[in-house]
């Protein structure tokens, strides 16, 4: 088996200062991606734990591993999660779920916790597709757009080119900066076809970097046109795993002029985030229908 | 295959084309300064009529200004964003969009901002024709438009009432003219300038016609940079005695032998408007001995042609020389609808077959080996019907050639690609890389 | 009752060759909603709309360059397969570009014994057009009359106006009951009721209708769910519509051409005009194309007064992928509908509509309108 | 005197060597980044093998996408001339080829005489060429040999919109995420590719008889899907990968 350079890290973190069972609600987040999931568990509101995999091509196993990797040895059970929603491309199959949200919805409202209120754009790049989301103050969706039927500029386009490149996803960000100067941008974004471009340009002598640069500014500047077309505001992040990569994201901030906003919190998860606390709300809308009846 | 070498030599009309194409845009852009007009229309346009309105009035017609901006590559990318930034596709017309980025961005391709019109004077035969001016209209904060229906079907089936449609929409535009421009309208200016666009448009014919000679005087590239002067202002009496001037002297390369390209080894006819920013791709069929020696669309999207009585395709008799009367208002506007009518790129709206036969006209009387199609993505318009095109002219036996591209969008030209298809149809005419 | 429609719309083909079978007449295969039908009526031709499969295919390529309309690429599709063999005559109306195609590569490689390409004025805007249009109608009857064999009487004519009247009428009545707060059909039934009208005999139509009408206003079913319209070129898609209605929409009102765009006018009485001149101002006073709609955007005007009378609280802007005349409208329909309040998507069509992808951007377009309990 | 045929594509690098004729060597390596020095070094490999002198050769042709990279060839042709030569002296019969690369697909057309009469590649998308199975193998998480085999097994017809080889991919992966068996994926798959090239391949119009080259040809699904699209039988050459750089050989020859 050869080494696979574009497979993301696998990982899974918890806050050893809580204990869920003092907590009053605890609500969860699963996002089912095509490329990878992630959960996240809600101790009233706060962050307890998260985890995030690649996702098999079985979407309900990958969901609940997931989650089952995020309560390892917490003694948690799905059964203690009071209200979970799910989210992603695999949302509607999330066995244990009570109810399905878009990963649209949810990660402008995972951004509108993770970065803030102030955020009114954001910008999702997930595995197979991009997209604008314009937020209010409350992190509800106003407007989006997304890529379409062209996975250029998408978080899979980049893992081809690290798979071509032989270099890891991970390290890709900064290498593509270490060149002596910015070359011209490829000129075709289709996956495809970029890389047959970056192939000619490595035939010709070009260092690895070098194309890299070439092909993050262009992805970058593929991205911002959806970013201007959906009237991007000052205040802006960036989520999914392209945020992790500083070679497209320093690139999207150089054309547009702007900063995006940073957070504390692991920008993969902002779906199962947001997919978490509408089940917080929800879980708190059953209580009182309960109540009533 | 034997190598035949025949002699070249530059055109010396050529100063004088880029000369007039100046001070076309120079005009434009001063009208203002000594109280004339400015206007903004199609290249089909009906530039007669605002001529009507003084000697002072100046076009600018669309596609060759959108095409110019394919020339300039950066500007153009910069013109093909903004207008996507607007939420407008990115498949419609490309010189469209680069005329409305020219707008949105207030560049002009020549320098300066942009030059907004005093109104737009269209014609419509082609979905986007109006569209684009309603649009343009919006994106300069109003400017009026106005826009004449030609689209009434093919010439072989005109009538009286479909003449009467046409000519009476040009008698409303002159009424609409007058509105808005606050002037009074002069119908011998009229009358000239339709004796002018006649004597303009027969003239090009006849010189797309001299290109039947072997070797070929012209060659399809250096026609681009004449035939645009037809689709700048056909109803220029300058432009018109221009094309006399350029008759005279191809007619002399004839009889001189003289050559568009030093080894003719073989003719190809090609289609639709090329992708602009890559003309090269014409300089490198010439490596191979192979020259084009034009298209239904150098020759005929302003060239008016008919069948001559030997069965030939030449150039229309004009009005004058039928000794036709053309005194009044009513009697210039109905010449002026039945030529255009029989434009030959305005058949093919209603039936590729139509052009399928031209087509085919042409490939027999200019002597062509093989055809080479632009599948060009960038114009609905005259790419329309090219696939059935391409299938009579296989049937009538001819090798035929497509490449897909973009007149006016080279994110959509892939050049590697289309230059090794090139390499492959060369090959098969059993055609080498002449080394000279 | 609805099922029968649904079982007319699966079973169209079959339904035009019993048609022919029970009454020996021809049928006429037509590919824009401004052919007059009421010339075929009048003629006793069955006019029956020629539409897509939404299957993919690899048959047209040969034809027509794949940057023209995936719905035009369709319809000649089915011609190429042999799917519309039963038919005695095709037309076309003068419209966009890209349909043209479909006319002319069909009217060139399937047989056929009637074609006929009708010009229909694109500058409705001036009164010119109404003259030229009505004459164009004479030279057609003219045609048809050779092609069928004997002359088209005043009375046929005024058969024919009032047997696409009524239906008409009657479809515009089913649209009325759309207004209501909780509407008792659906987008998915309407577009049965719909598509079938331009597939069906007219006068069995007709009938049915009058009986799903009175089903209707008795009807105790209702759909009380986020009210949407459908603006767009061609669309016949049930299987989409569905899919928006299965996230908690309805759809309750349109304006595409399987839809109002086809029956929202009549042909007026008028003593002092004749037949044609009547007809004519039928077609050029109907909600236009986008390609026909110029100097005015008359057309975004209508669709501001559609959304307003039925209450939308959103608007899916479909489109046929490259379908230039939409493109040039849509920007300036978005602003408009703004304007008003009127969120809006835009999705792009091909043959395949990928379910999927559209899926997610529906739900989420209708989570960005409801769902504010959750903030 | 040896003649040589170095074809030269996206992904591989296919060498043939012929004497009088003959072929005494075939072999292939991946293209890499320095396309003329892989192609060198398999050369004197082959060379070495058949203990054959580089001084021996008489003629080198090469083809493929990178042809221009490999300086030390004495003539180049493009694919499409060098697959139809080849094809034309192994299967005299044939009058279609649809030849599938790694990144692009061509059809081409041949008279009696084995001249091409009208030839076409698919445009701009990567949806009707080898890498496409690939990413889709990937997706399913099946290898690429079992590709084929897998997808015989389903007789399902699972319409599927095939505009981008990645895009495609997110498509695989809503059909995996419903559940759908992946026998059935795998056959939309094949029958999205073969439905690109065949609509292709129906523009240059084909006769029979109709060959496939290129790996692809190794996909069994893909040749099942093809034959429906095409409704006819298609012929499997027994070296489809080959039939270029052959050609190019026969180039060297004369």
């Amino acid at each position: 088996m050869t080494k696979e350079f574009w497979r993301w890290k696998e990982y899974n973190w918890q806050d050893e200062n809580i204990n869920w069972r003092d907590a009053d609600i605890i609500s969860a987040g699963v996002d089912v991606g095509s490329v990878s999931s992630q959960a996240v568990i809600l101790a009233d509101g706060e962050l307890f734990a998260y985890a995030s995999m690649r996702t098999g091509s079985n979407s309900p196993k990958s969901a609940e591993n997931v989650m089952k990797w995020c309560m390892e040895d917490t003694g948690m059970t799905l059964d203690d999660l009071e209200f979970t929603v799910g989210t992603g491309y695999g949302r509607v199959n999330v066995p244990f779920a009570d109810k399905a949200i878009t990963e649209i919805a949810c990660h402008a409202r995972g951004a509108h916790k993770m970065y803030g209120k102030t955020i009114r754009t954001l910008l999702d790049m997930g595995g197979q597709d991009c997209k604008a989301i314009s937020v209010d103050e409350k992190g509800k969706v106003i407007n989006f757009l997304m890529n379409d039927k062209c996975a250029a500029g998408t978080g899979r386009g980049m893992e081809v080119f690290a798979d071509l490149l032989s270099l890891p996803i991970e390290e890709i960000g900064d290498l593509s900066f270490q060149v002596e100067e910015e070359p011209e941008p490829v000129s075709s974004t289709c996956v495809i076809f970029a890389k047959s471009e970056a192939t000619g340009l490595l035939r010709d002598g070009w260092p690895k970097n070098k194309v890299l640069a070439a092909y993050s500014s262009a992805m970058a500047h593929r991205v911002v046109a959806l970013l201007e077309r959906i009237d991007i505001k000052e205040d802006f992040a960036i989520t999914g795993g392209i945020a992790k990569n500083s070679g497209v994201v320093k690139r999207i901030e150089k054309e547009l002029g702007l900063t995006a906003l940073t957070t504390k919190y692991d920008t993969q998860i902002a779906g199962a985030f947001g997919a978490a606390l509408f089940g917080k709300v929800l879980c708190e809308k059953k209580r009182q229908k309960m109540a009533k009846v | 295959m034997s190598i035949p070498k025949y002699k070249t030599a530059p055109l010396k009309t050529w100063g004088k084309a880029k000369e007039l194409r100046e001070k076309y845009y120079r005009n434009y852009l001063s009208a203002h300064d000594n109280g004339g007009l400015r206007w903004a229309g199609g290249a089909w346009s009906f530039g007669a009529i605002p001529a009507g309105l003084g000697r002072d009035v100046f076009p600018l017609t669309g596609e060759p200004y959108g095409a110019s901006i394919a020339f300039k590559k950066d500007f153009s990318l910069r013109c093909l964003e903004a207008v996507e930034k607007k939420g407008y596709a990115r498949d419609l017309c490309s010189y469209m969009r680069n005329y409305w980025g020219s707008i949105i961005l207030d560049e002009f391709a020549f320098g300066g901002k942009f030059p907004k019109p005093d109104f737009h004077f269209q014609d419509h035969i082609c979905c986007s024709h109006s569209k684009w001016y309603q649009v343009a209209s919006e994106l300069e904060g109003g400017v009026p438009s106005h826009s004449i229906d030609v689209s009434v079907g093919p010439y072989k089936d005109v009538s009286k009432e479909k003449i009467d449609y046409i000519v009476a929409q040009m008698h409303d535009s002159i009424d609409w003219l007058e509105k808005i421009t606050g002037r009074e309208y002069n119908d011998d200016l009229l009358i000239e300038a339709v004796k002018n666009e006649f004597r303009s448009t027969a003239k090009w014919a006849e010189i797309c016609t001299m290109n039947k000679a072997r070797p070929a005087p012209l060659d399809e590239k250096t026609m681009y940079s004449l035939y645009v002067l037809g689709t700048l202002a056909k109803h220029d009496g300058e432009f018109a005695d221009f094309y006399d001037e350029l008759a005279d002297e191809v007619q002399w390369r004839i009889d001189n032998g003289i050559a568009a390209i030093e080894h003719e080894v073989v003719r190809l006819m090609s289609d639709t408007q090329p992708p602009w920013g890559f003309l090269k791709i014409f300089r490198y069929l010439e490596k191979f001995g192979a020259v084009s020696i034009g298209s239904l669309y150098t020759f005929g999207l302003i060239g008016i042609f008919e069948d001559k009585p030997d069965g030939s395709w030449g150039p229309r008799e004009t009005p004058m020389q039928k000794g036709e009367k053309i005194e009044t208002r009513d009697q210039a506007l109905r010449a002026m609808a039945d030529w255009n009518l029989s434009k030959p790129e305005w058949q093919h709206f209603y039936s590729p077959h139509l052009k399928s036969e031209m087509m085919l006209k042409i490939a027999k009387e200019w002597h062509v080996d093989g055809v080479m199609l632009h599948y060009n993505r960038g114009c609905e318009g005259l790419t329309l019907g090219i696939a059935e095109n391409r299938l009579a002219l296989i049937e009538a036996g001819y090798p035929v050639m497509t490449y897909e591209g973009n007149m006016g969008d080279e994110r959509e030209f892939d050049e590697s690609q289309t230059m090794s298809r090139m390499e492959s149809f060369m090959e098969t005419l059993g055609l080498k890389e002449l080394a000279v | 009752m609805i099922d029968k429609f649904r079982q007319w719309n699966k079973d169209r083909h079959q339904y035009a060759k019993d048609w022919k079978e029970k009454t020996g007449g021809k049928v006429m295969g037509y590919f824009c909603t401004y052919v007059p039908e009421e010339l075929l009526y009048a003629a006793n031709i069955l006019p029956v709309r020629i539409l897509g499969s939404h299957e993919p295919q690899d048959v047209t390529e040969p034809h027509m360059f794949g940057m023209y309309c995936p719905f035009s690429r369709d319809c000649l599709a089915q011609g190429l397969k042999g799917r519309y063999d039963y038919l005695d005559g095709i037309m076309i109306a003068h419209s966009c570009l890209h349909i043209r195609q479909a006319y002319t590569s069909w009217d060139k490689h399937i047989p056929k014994d009637f074609s006929y390409y009708l010009p229909v004025p694109q500058n409705l805007q001036t009164p010119h057009s109404t003259p030229y249009l009505a004459n164009e109608y004479d030279v057609f009857k003219k045609a048809l009359e050779e092609w069928i064999g004997h002359e088209i009487t005043e009375e046929d004519m005024e058969r024919g106006i009032q047997t696409m009247n009524e239906n008409r009428s009657l479809l515009r009545d089913i649209y009325k009951l759309k207004e209501r707060e909780n509407p008792p059909i659906n987008g998915e039934e309407t577009m049965q009721v719909a598509i079938t009208q331009q597939l069906i005999d007219k006068k069995e139509h007709t009938e049915l209708l009058k009986e799903y009408l009175q089903e209707l206003k008795t009807t105790t079913q209702e759909y009380d769910s986020t009210r949407l319209m459908l603006l767009g070129s061609e669309n016949d898609d049930i299987e989409f519509v569905e899919m928006v209605e299965n996230c908690g929409s309805t759809v309750v009102i349109d304006e595409h051409c399987i839809g109002t765009r086809y029956f929202w006018n009549n042909v007026e009485e008028a003593e002092d005009q004749n037949q044609m001149t009547r007809i004519a101002k039928r077609y050029i006073n109907k909600p236009p194309c986008p390609t026909k709609d110029w100097m005015d955007r008359n057309r975004v005007k209508h669709i501001v007064k559609l959304a307003q009378m039925y209450d939308v609280k959103g608007a899916i802007l479909i489109q046929q992928k490259f379908c230039d005349p939409h493109e040039l409208d849509i920007p300036a329909v978005k602003k408009a509908l703004q304007e008003i309040g009127i969120e809006t998507l835009f999705l792009e069509f091909d043959v395949t509509v990928p379910i999927g992808q559209f899926k997610i951007r529906v739900e989420a377009f209708l989570e960005m309108i409801d769902n504010d309990d959750l903030f | 005197m040896i003649s040589v045929g170095i074809d030269v594509g996206a992904k591989n690098i296919n060498i043939l060597l012929l004497k009088d004729g003959e072929i005494i060597a075939k072999n292939s390596t991946n293209s890499g980044f320095e396309a003329k020095e892989n192609a060198s070094n398999l050369l004197n490999k082959m060379l070495d093998e058949c203990n054959i002198d580089r001084s021996d050769i008489g003629f080198i042709t090469a083809t493929g996408s990178g042809r221009k990279d490999i300086d030390f060839a004495n003539k180049n042709v493009t694919d499409v001339t060098a697959v139809s030569k080849g094809v034309k002296f192994l299967y005299p019969e044939v009058r279609t080829i649809i030849d599938v690369g790694a990144e692009e697909g061509r059809g081409i057309r041949l008279d009696e005489q084995g001249k091409i009469v009208d030839f076409a590649v698919n445009e701009k998308c990567a949806a009707g060429s080898g890498a496409f199975v690939e990413s889709m193998s990937r997706a399913l998480e099946i290898p690429i040999t079992e590709f084929g085999p897998i997808s015989l097994e389903s007789t399902a017809k699972i319409p599927m919109n095939a505009q981008c080889a990645v895009f495609a991919e997110s498509e695989v992966v809503s059909l995996v995420h419903s559940s759908t068996e992946k026998k059935d994926i795998a056959k939309a798959i094949t029958d999205a590719i073969a439905s690109r090239i065949s609509s292709m391949v129906r523009k240059v119009g084909f006769e029979s008889q109709i060959i496939i080259a290129g790996g692809v040809a190794y996909n069994v699904g893909f040749i099942r899907s093809i034959q429906d699209y095409l409704e006819q039988d298609v012929v499997v050459p027994e070296m489809p990968e080959y039939l270029s750089a052959y050609g190019a050989a026969l180039y060297s020859e004369n």
